[in-house]
C-alpha cells in the first residue's frame, strides 16, 4: 500500500467532485470552491470576457456534436432581444450511456452554477434543464440543490449583488431519444410532440418560445467553473491540438471494470480498455469497441492505439457521441449488433421525415431478414444504398447518424453479413475432430440429446436438433465445442 | 442589398433576397419535385415542414442534403440541384414512401389527380427495391362528408396545419412515433365522434388520397335511373366560376348556362339555383337583422349559410349559439321549399321529389344529414356533390363540357339576383345582407349598390356601412381561425359589430373544399373571386329583395318574410357540441 | 443566508478546510474519521442504502468517532457499493463491494483496527482537477 | 357518445382535483402539459382516454394535441400496467450481455407481447432504456427491486416469486 494516488490515466474535471462530496449538501460544494468561479464572474468579468474564455478555452460541445461552446455562447449573445434562455439538455438517452446522470446525482451544483455563468454571458435570466424522467435520484438531487442555491441567493435577484438576476427550473422529459436533438427538446419543452424541425434557425437565433435559446449538455456545463477559474491555459494544455480537456466515457460490455472514466482527450482506447477497464471479461478475445451508441461505430484492434479525440475518432470510422462505450468480445455477433442499434433508432424516430421513418424501419427489415437467413446477397447492397441515403437526407442528427451503426460494421466486419447473405452461417455448434477425445461430458449435458459418440471417440452434434444453447461449450474440458 | 449572388449547378444568378432555394431553382428553369411543401403565403399558410424529403438538393460544404423548399438563399451560396446524389435521394425517399402505401391507384379517389402517382411517374419508378411491413388502419367511413384512409398518408402534415393552424379546430394530430406515426384525431377516434367541421380544407390539400371527400355519385346514379322519382338539382354559387377548371378552362370561366345544360343531359328533372336560395335567406337574414337592432335583441348576428362553420360554433363556443342567425342555408332552403312550394305545383308528394345539390363544399354533404334540417321525415337535401364528382359525373357521361350550349335555370326556383351571386365569395353574403338591409331600414332605394370596403381576401375584415342614422358596424372573417379570433373578441366583450359574416373556408366557397384542386394557387382563388363579382355586376337586379319568383314564393306560399310560415321551414337552431 | 460577495464566499470556504483537506490528502486537524458512501443509482441498485444505514449503526453502536456522508458515484460500478474511509493522518482509501453484510467487517479492521482490508481494497485510477 | 369511453366524471374526484389544482397553479399551463401529464400519470398510474380528455378540457386545448403527446412519449402509459412491472433494461451493455434472451424467457413464460398485460392483470414486461446498473448487466426490474446479472432461470425465479408473493397476501 505505498502508492495509493498513482500516476493515473484519468484526469477528472467534470467528474471531479463526483464520489467526493456530498450532492445534497450545498456547503460541501461550496467547500471545493463551488460558485467561486460564478462570484469572480460577476465581480470581475464582463460577458464578453467570459465568452472568451470559454472560447479560448476551446471546449466543444460534450453531448457528441462537437461544436465550440464559446462560439455557440457567442451566437446566442449577439442576438438582440427582450428575453433569452439558458438551457440544459441531461435527456441522456444513448443506451449504455450514464456519464450525464452521475454528473447530476453526485455534483449537481457544478451543471447549476455553470448554467448561471452562461446566463450572465448570453444575457439570459431563465434556465431550464430538460431531464429524463426516468431519473427520479437526479431529478431529486437538482431539485434539492436549485432550493439551496436559491437561499444563498445563487439564483434569484442581484446575484452577488450584482445586476445580474438568474431563475432556473426543471422541466421533465417523457421517454423520447429524439429529444436530445435540440429543436426536438426545445418543442419537447414547449409541451409538444418531440419532432425536430429544420435548421436553421438554429436555437441561438429563434429557440425556445421562439426566443435565442442555448443549449449545452451536462457534461459541457460541467466543465465550465473549472474553465473559469484555472483558466483557459490549464484547460488548453490538456488534451490533443483540436480536442482540448477531457471526455467522461461509460465503460460497459465485456470488460473488466465496467464503469464511469473521464481521460484526457488524445488517451488511446487501449489504455482506457486494458489500463483502466481491465481487459475483457474471462480474458476472452477482444473483437471490437462500439462508441457514441446509436450515433456511432465501431472501433477494432487496428485503432486501437489511436490517440481518441472528435475528429480521430470519426476518421477511424465512428462517433464520441456522448460517450458510451461498449466493449465486445469475440462472441459478439456485429449483424446483431446493428440489428440491436437499429431496432432501438427505428423505435426512437419521431417518425417526421420519410428516410427516417420508413428508411431505418426498412434497414432494420433488411438486417431481421439477412439474421434470419432469409437475406440474400443484394439485400447488401440495398442495405448499403438505404443506409446512405437515410444518412443523406434525414432531417435530424438522430436519422443522419442512424445508419452509422451498419456502415461501420459492414466495413469492418463485411464477412459476418455475407455469411448471412450467402446463408452460410452456421447457426449451431460443431465439434472439433481434432480436439475431442470422447470425454462424453458434452452429451451427458445436452438438454436436447443430440450428441452422440463411444467413449474416447470423437462426439457428434446432430445439428438438426441443436438449440444452441450452449451448455455443451461450456462443459468441454478441452475446448473441441465449435461456436456457431 | 435586395439581391444576392448565387450559383445554380454551376451557373451564376442575382436572385431576391429571402427565396427559397426551391424558388431560385425555378428562376433557373429547374424543376424540382416536392411533396409536403404548400405555399398558401397569401393565406399566411405555408407547410414548410421538411418533411419528405423529395426535394432535396445538394448545398456546397454542406454534409447533407438539404430540402430546396425550406432552406432560403444565402449569398454565395452553391446550389446543385441535378448531382447524382441528389437525384438517388429522391428517387430512394419516394421509393420508401411507395413501399409503405396500398397500390390501389386504380379505384383511387385520387386517381390521376394524386401527388404521389403523379411524383412516381415524374421521377420514372417502374419497381420497388423494399418491401415490408406497411401501414394498416382501418378506413374511416363514419362521416357523411370524409372519408380516410391513413395507409395512403405520406405524413406531409398539411392537413394538420390546415385543420390546426389556420382553421384552429384541432381535430387532427399527428399520434405515435416512428414508423406507426400517423394523423389522426384523438384516440384514433372516428371523424364522426370528433368536432371536426368537415370544412374539408384537409381534403383540398391532401397530396394523396388519405383524406378524400365521401363519393356520392354512384347513389346519384342509381336515383337518376330510377324513374319512380322525380329528380330536383341546385347549383352553388360558387361552383359555376370554377368548374370549367376540370374541363381545361381558365380559372374564373363563368360556365353557369353549360352545368344548366349538363345537369339537364344526365337526366334531372328541374335544374333549380342556390342562389334562389341565396335570395331568399337574404329574405329573412336581412330581416332577422333590422329585427334584432330594432328589438334588441342579440348582436352582433353572424351568418348561418356555411355548414363548417356552424358546427365550428357548435362545438368550440357552445355557450354562444344565440349569436348565430336562425336562417337555414341557401341550399337547404332551396331543398325545403322544393320539397314543400314546388311539390304543389308539380302535384307530386314530397318523397317522390329527391333533392340533388351541387356544391363547392364537403360540409354542405353532413348539413344535409343534419335531422333538423328536414320536414316530415324527410331530409330537405338527398344527396351533396362537390363541385369536382359533379366534374366526374359530366366526364363519365362522355359529355364534352366545354362544347355544350348554355341552357336557362327552370323556372319557379331558378331566377337569382346578383346579390345571391356574391354569396360564393367571402364578404359575399353580409354585402348582399346589407343591401337589403338598407333599403328596410331607410326605405330609400340604394343608389351604390357596390360596398367595395366589404370586399377582398383579407382575413379579418370590418367596415362601417352608414345607413340613415345608424352607422351599421360589419366583421367579415374567412377561415375558421379568423372566425375564432372574432368570436373571442365577441366574447371579451371586445367587439361592437352589429353583424358578422364568417365563412370556414379561405376565399369563402370560391375556396371551397369540394373545389376543383387550386393546390395553393391563389391566382386561381382571386380568378374565381373576379368572375363572382362579374356575375353580380352584369345581373339585371342586384337585390335579393327585388327578385320576383322570391316575392311570388312569399306571395302565393310563405306569407311575411320572417313570417310565421317562413319560420317553420326557413329557420333552424343549433345544438351543443364538444370539443374533441 | 446569502451570499452577496467573494470574500464571503471565501470565508464560508474556509470553514470546511478540514474536511477538503480530509478527503483529499487525508490530513485534518481533529481526528474524526470519515466514511464517504457512493449513494447514486447505481450504488442504490446493489443496496449502497442497507450499507449506508448499516454504517451509521454500527458506527454508534461501537461508539466511533466517525461521520458517514453519502456522496455521489465515484464511477466503479463494477465494485459497488463503494465506500471511501478517510482517516486522519492516513490517505484516504477506496473500498469496493461492501454491501451490507460486509460493514462490521469494515467498521472493526479499518475504522477501528485502522488496518487495510486488501480484499476488498480500489485501487483508485484518477487524478482530478483541484480549483 | 364515442366508441370509447371519455366520461371522466367515474373518475376519482380528489385525484381530478389534485389535477386541477396543479394545472391552476402553473404558470404557462399550456406548455406544461408534459408535467401535467406526469401528474397524471402519478396519480392514476397511467393516462387512459378519460383523463388524456379530462386534461384537455381543463387545459383548453384539443385532446388530438394531448393523446398526440401522450403517444409520442414512451413513459406515458395509455394501457394499465400490470401490479408488478417486470422492466428489462435494454441499454447497450445488458444487451451485449444477454439482456434479450432473458426478455424473451419473460414473454414466453407469460405469453404476452411486449408492453401487454397478462391476462390476470398480475404482470407487464417491457424494455426500458438504460438504467444505468452496467455494471450488473443484464439488470432486471421490478418496481424499486433490481436484479442484477440476470438470467433465463432467473426471469422465471423472478415471476414465481411474485406469483407467491400474491399467493401469500
Amino acid at each position: 500500500m505505498d502508492t495509493v494516488v498513482k500516476d493515473t490515466l484519468q484526469y477528472r474535471i467534470a467528474l471531479r467532485n463526483c464520489g467526493l462530496i456530498n450532492p445534497e449538501n450545498i456547503d460541501d460544494y461550496i467547500a471545493v470552491k463551488g460558485y467561486e468561479a460564478l462570484a469572480v464572474t460577476l465581480e470581475q468579468y464582463t460577458p464578453k470576457k467570459v465568452i472568451n474564455i470559454v472560447k479560448e478555452s476551446h471546449l466543444r460541445g460534450r453531448g457528441g456534436g462537437g461544436f465550440p461552446t464559446g462560439i455557440k455562447w457567442e451566437l446566442t449573445a449577439r442576438e438582440q432581444s427582450d428575453e433569452k434562455y439558458i438551457i440544459c439538455n441531461a435527456d441522456e438517452g444513448d443506451p449504455g450511456a450514464f456519464m450525464d446522470r452521475s454528473i447530476l446525482e453526485g455534483d449537481p451544483h457544478s451543471v447549476i452554477e455553470a448554467m448561471i455563468i452562461a446566463g450572465y454571458a448570453i444575457g439570459a435570466s431563465k434556465g431550464y434543464v430538460y431531464i429524463r424522467a426516468e431519473y427520479p435520484l437526479a431529478i431529486d438531487r437538482l431539485e434539492t440543490a436549485i432550493k439551496q442555491a436559491k437561499s444563498y441567493g445563487f439564483l434569484g435577484n442581484n446575484i452577488f449583488d450584482s445586476n445580474f438576476s438568474f431563475d432556473l427550473e426543471l422541466k421533465l422529459g417523457a421517454g423520447a431519444f429524439v429529444c436530445g436533438e435540440e429543436t426536438a427538446l426545445i418543442n419537447s419543452l414547449q409541451g409538444l410532440r418531440g419532432e425536430p424541425t429544420k435548421k436553421p434557425p438554429f436555437p441561438s437565433v429563434s429557440g425556445f418560445r421562439q426566443k435565442p435559446t442555448n443549449v449545452n449538455n451536462v457534461e459541457t456545463f460541467a466543465n465550465i467553473p473549472a474553465i473559469i477559474l484555472k483558466g483557459s491555459d490549464w484547460f488548453n494544455a490538456i488534451g490533443t491540438d483540436h480536442s482540448k480537456g477531457t471526455k467522461v466515457f461509460a465503460l460497459a460490455g465485456k470488460i473488466n471494470n465496467v464503469g464511469l472514466v473521464e481521460v484526457p482527450m488524445g488517451t488511446t482506447l487501449r489504455d482506457i480498455i486494458y489500463e483502466i477497464g481491465g481487459g475483457i471479461v474471462d480474458d476472452k478475445q477482444f473483437k471490437a469497441v462500439q462508441t457514441g451508441g446509436p450515433s456511432g461505430g465501431v472501433i477494432t484492434e487496428e485503432n486501437l492505439d489511436t490517440p481518441i479525440d472528435y475528429e480521430s475518432i470519426r476518421n477511424i470510422g465512428s462517433m464520441m457521441g456522448s460517450g458510451g462505450m461498449i466493449v465486445l468480445d469475440e462472441d459478439d455477433d456485429m449483424v446483431e449488433i446493428s440489428k440491436f442499434f437499429l431496432d432501438f433508432t427505428q423505435d426512437e424516430s419521431c417518425g417526421k421525415c420519410t428516410p427516417c421513418r420508413i428508411g431505418t424501419k426498412r434497414l432494420y427489415e433488411i438486417l431481421e431478414r439477412l439474421t434470419n437467413m432469409e437475406g440474400s446477397p443484394e439485400d447488401l447492397d440495398l442495405l448499403e444504398e438505404l443506409a446512405q441515403n437515410v444518412k443523406d437526407s434525414s432531417l435530424c442528427g438522430l436519422g443522419q447518424s442512424a445508419p452509422n451503426p451498419i456502415l461501420s460494421t459492414i466495413d469492418r466486419f463485411r464477412e459476418e453479413y455475407e455469411a448471412y447473405a450467402y446463408r452460410t452461417k452456421r447457426t449451431t455448434y460443431a465439434i472439433d475432430d481434432n480436439k475431442c477425445i470422447g470425454c462424453t461430458k458434452c452429451s451427458r449435458v445436452c438438454p436436447v440429446d443430440c450428441i452422440t459418440g463411444e467413449v474416447k471417440q470423437v462426439h457428434v452434434i446432430n445439428e438438426a436438433n441443436c438449440i444452441a444453447c450452449g451448455a455443451c461449450y461450456n462443459a468441454c474440458p478441452v475446448d473441441a465445442i465449435i461456436k456457431p | 442589398m435586395n439581391t444576392l449572388n448565387i450559383h445554380v449547378n454551376g451557373r451564376p444568378m442575382m436572385v431576391k433576397k429571402g427565396i427559397t432555394v426551391l424558388e431560385a431553382c425555378h428562376q433557373a428553369g429547374i424543376k424540382i419535385p416536392t411533396l409536403c411543401h404548400l405555399n398558401l403565403e397569401e393565406y399566411g399558410i405555408v407547410n414548410k415542414v421538411a418533411s419528405c424529403r423529395i426535394c432535396v438538393v445538394e448545398i456546397e460544404n454542406r454534409a447533407t442534403l438539404v430540402p430546396s423548399c425550406a432552406e432560403k438563399v444565402y449569398e454565395g451560396m452553391h446550389i446543385k440541384s441535378d448531382s447524382l446524389r441528389a437525384i438517388n435521394a429522391r428517387r430512394n425517399n419516394l421509393e420508401l414512401l411507395l413501399s409503405n402505401h396500398p397500390f390501389e391507384c386504380l379505384t383511387c379517389t385520387k386517381n390521376l389527380t394524386c401527388e404521389l402517382q403523379s411524383l412516381a411517374e415524374e421521377l420514372n419508378i417502374r419497381d420497388i427495391s423494399f418491401t415490408g411491413k406497411k401501414m394498416d388502419y382501418p378506413i374511416d367511413h363514419s362521416s357523411e362528408a370524409i372519408v380516410k384512409d391513413p395507409n395512403k398518408c405520406v405524413m406531409c402534415r398539411r392537413c394538420e396545419t390546415m385543420c390546426n393552424d389556420v382553421q384552429t379546430v384541432g381535430v387532427l394530430s399527428g399520434l405515435r412515433r416512428g414508423f406507426d406515426a400517423v394523423v389522426a384525431p384523438a384516440f384514433n377516434l372516428d371523424m364522426l365522434e370528433t368536432s371536426c367541421t368537415y370544412c374539408g380544407q384537409c381534403v383540398a390539400v391532401c397530396p394523396t388520397g388519405a383524406l378524400t371527400e365521401r363519393n356520392d355519385v354512384p347513389r346519384v346514379w342509381k336515383r337518376l335511373s330510377n324513374k319512380n322519382y322525380h329528380m330536383v338539382v341546385q347549383v352553388a354559387p360558387a361552383v359555376r366560376v370554377a368548374l370549367g377548371e376540370m374541363f381545361g378552362m381558365a380559372p374564373g370561366s363563368i360556365s353557369t348556362g353549360k352545368i344548366v345544360t349538363a345537369l339537364r343531359r344526365l337526366g334531372f328533372d328541374a335544374v333549380f339555383d342556390t342562389n334562389f336560395g341565396a335570395d331568399l335567406t337574404i329574405m329573412e337574414e336581412a330581416r332577422e337583422l333590422v329585427h334584432r337592432i330594432e328589438e334588441g335583441g342579440t348582436l352582433p348576428m353572424l351568418t348561418s349559410c356555411c355548414p363548417a362553420w356552424v358546427k365550428f360554433i357548435e362545438h368550440q363556443f357552445p355557450d354562444m349559439l344565440d349569436v348565430p342567425s336562425t336562417c337555414k342555408s341557401p341550399q337547404t332552403m332551396v331543398g325545403a321549399i322544393a320539397k314543400t312550394y314546388y311539390a304543389e305545383k308539380v302535384n307530386l308528394p314530397s318523397k317522390q321529389i329527391k333533392v340533388v345539390s351541387i356544391m363547392p363544399c364537403v360540409a354542405k354533404k353532413a348539413e344535409s344529414a343534419r335531422p333538423e334540417l328536414s320536414k316530415e321525415n324527410l331530409h330537405h337535401v338527398d344527396y351533396t356533390l362537390s363541385t369536382r364528382e359533379f366534374g366526374h359525373m359530366i366526364k363519365e357521361a362522355g359529355i364534352e363540357f366545354e362544347a355544350l350550349p348554355d341552357g336557362d335555370f327552370d323556372n319557379i326556383l331558378g331566377e337569382s339576383t346578383g346579390a345571391a351571386a356574391i354569396f360564393g365569395t367571402t364578404g359575399g353574403v353580409i354585402e348582399a345582407a346589407t343591401r337589403t338591409a338598407y333599403e328596410l331600414l331607410t326605405g330609400d332605394p340604394l343608389e351604390h349598390i357596390d360596398f367595395e370596403e366589404l370586399r377582398g381576401l383579407e382575413g379579418v375584415r370590418e367596415a362601417t356601412v352608414t345607413i340613415g342614422d345608424l352607422d351599421l358596424k360589419i366583421g367579415i372573417a374567412h377561415g375558421l381561425g379568423n372566425a375564432r379570433k372574432l368570436l373571442e373578441d365577441i366574447k371579451a366583450g371586445k367587439a361592437d359589430y352589429h353583424a358578422i359574416e364568417i365563412m370556414a373556408c379561405p376565399g369563402g366557397c370560391i375556396g371551397g373544399g369540394g373545389q376543383p384542386y387550386h393546390h395553393g394557387d391563389m391566382s386561381i382563388i382571386k380568378a374565381r373571386q373576379k368572375a363572382i363579382y362579374d356575375i353580380d355586376k352584369n345581373t339585371p337586379r342586384r337585390k335579393s329583395h327585388e327578385n320576383e319568383m322570391v316575392l311570388k314564393l312569399y306571395q302565393d306560399y310563405l306569407g311575411d318574410p320572417y313570417g310565421e310560415k317562413a319560420h317553420d321551414l326557413l329557420h333552424t337552431c343549433y345544438t351543443k357540441g364538444e370539443r374533441i | 443566508m446569502a451570499i452577496k460577495s467573494l470574500d464571503a464566499l471565501k470565508a464560508k470556504q474556509k470553514e470546511f478546510k478540514d474536511q477538503v483537506s480530509l478527503r483529499n490528502e487525508g490530513t485534518s486537524s481533529s481526528d474524526r474519521i470519515e466514511v464517504l458512501v457512493g449513494l447514486a443509482t447505481c450504488g442504490f441498485a446493489v443496496g449502497a442504502d442497507d450499507t449506508f444505514i448499516a454504517l451509521e449503526k454500527k458506527i454508534k453502536e461501537d461508539n466511533i468517532n466517525a461521520k458517514v456522508t453519502p456522496v455521489g458515484c465515484i464511477g466503479y460500478c463494477h465494485r459497488e457499493p463503494t465506500v471511501q474511509v478517510n482517516i486522519p493522518g492516513q490517505p484516504p482509501i477506496l473500498y469496493g463491494d461492501i454491501t451490507e453484510d460486509k460493514v462490521t467487517l469494515l467498521v472493526d479492521v479499518v475504522l477501528k483496527e485502522q488496518k487495510i482490508l486488501e480484499e476488498f481494497y480500489l485501487e483508485k485510477t484518477f487524478d482530478k482537477a483541484v480549483l | 357518445m364515442t366508441t370509447i369511453d371519455l366520461d371522466y366524471s367515474t373518475l376519482d374526484q380528489t385525484k381530478l382535483d389534485d389535477l386541477t389544482a396543479y394545472i391552476d397553479s402553473l404558470e404557462h399551463p399550456e406548455e406544461s402539459l408534459i408535467h401535467v401529464l406526469h401528474r397524471a400519470q402519478k396519480l392514476f398510474g397511467y393516462i387512459p382516454y378519460n383523463v388524456q380528455f379530462f386534461v384537455a378540457k381543463t387545459l383548453k386545448i384539443g385532446a388530438a394535441r394531448v393523446n398526440g403527446v401522450v403517444s409520442f412519449y414512451s413513459f406515458f402509459n395509455e394501457q394499465k400496467p400490470g401490479k408488478y412491472t417486470i422492466s428489462v433494461c435494454m441499454g447497450t451493455a445488458c444487451y451485449v450481455r444477454g439482456a434479450e434472451k432473458v426478455l424473451q424467457k419473460l414473454l414466453e413464460k407469460l405469453e404476452i407481447n411486449k408492453g401487454d398485460v397478462t391476462e390476470d392483470g398480475l404482470f407487464s414486461v417491457k424494455d426500458v432504456r438504460c438504467i444505468g446498473a452496467c455494471g450488473l448487466a443484464p439488470v432486471v426490474t421490478v418496481g424499486e427491486k433490481v436484479y442484477g446479472h440476470a438470467t433465463e432461470d432467473m426471469a422465471l425465479d423472478i415471476i414465481d416469486k411474485y406469483r407467491g408473493d400474491l399467493d401469500g397476501n
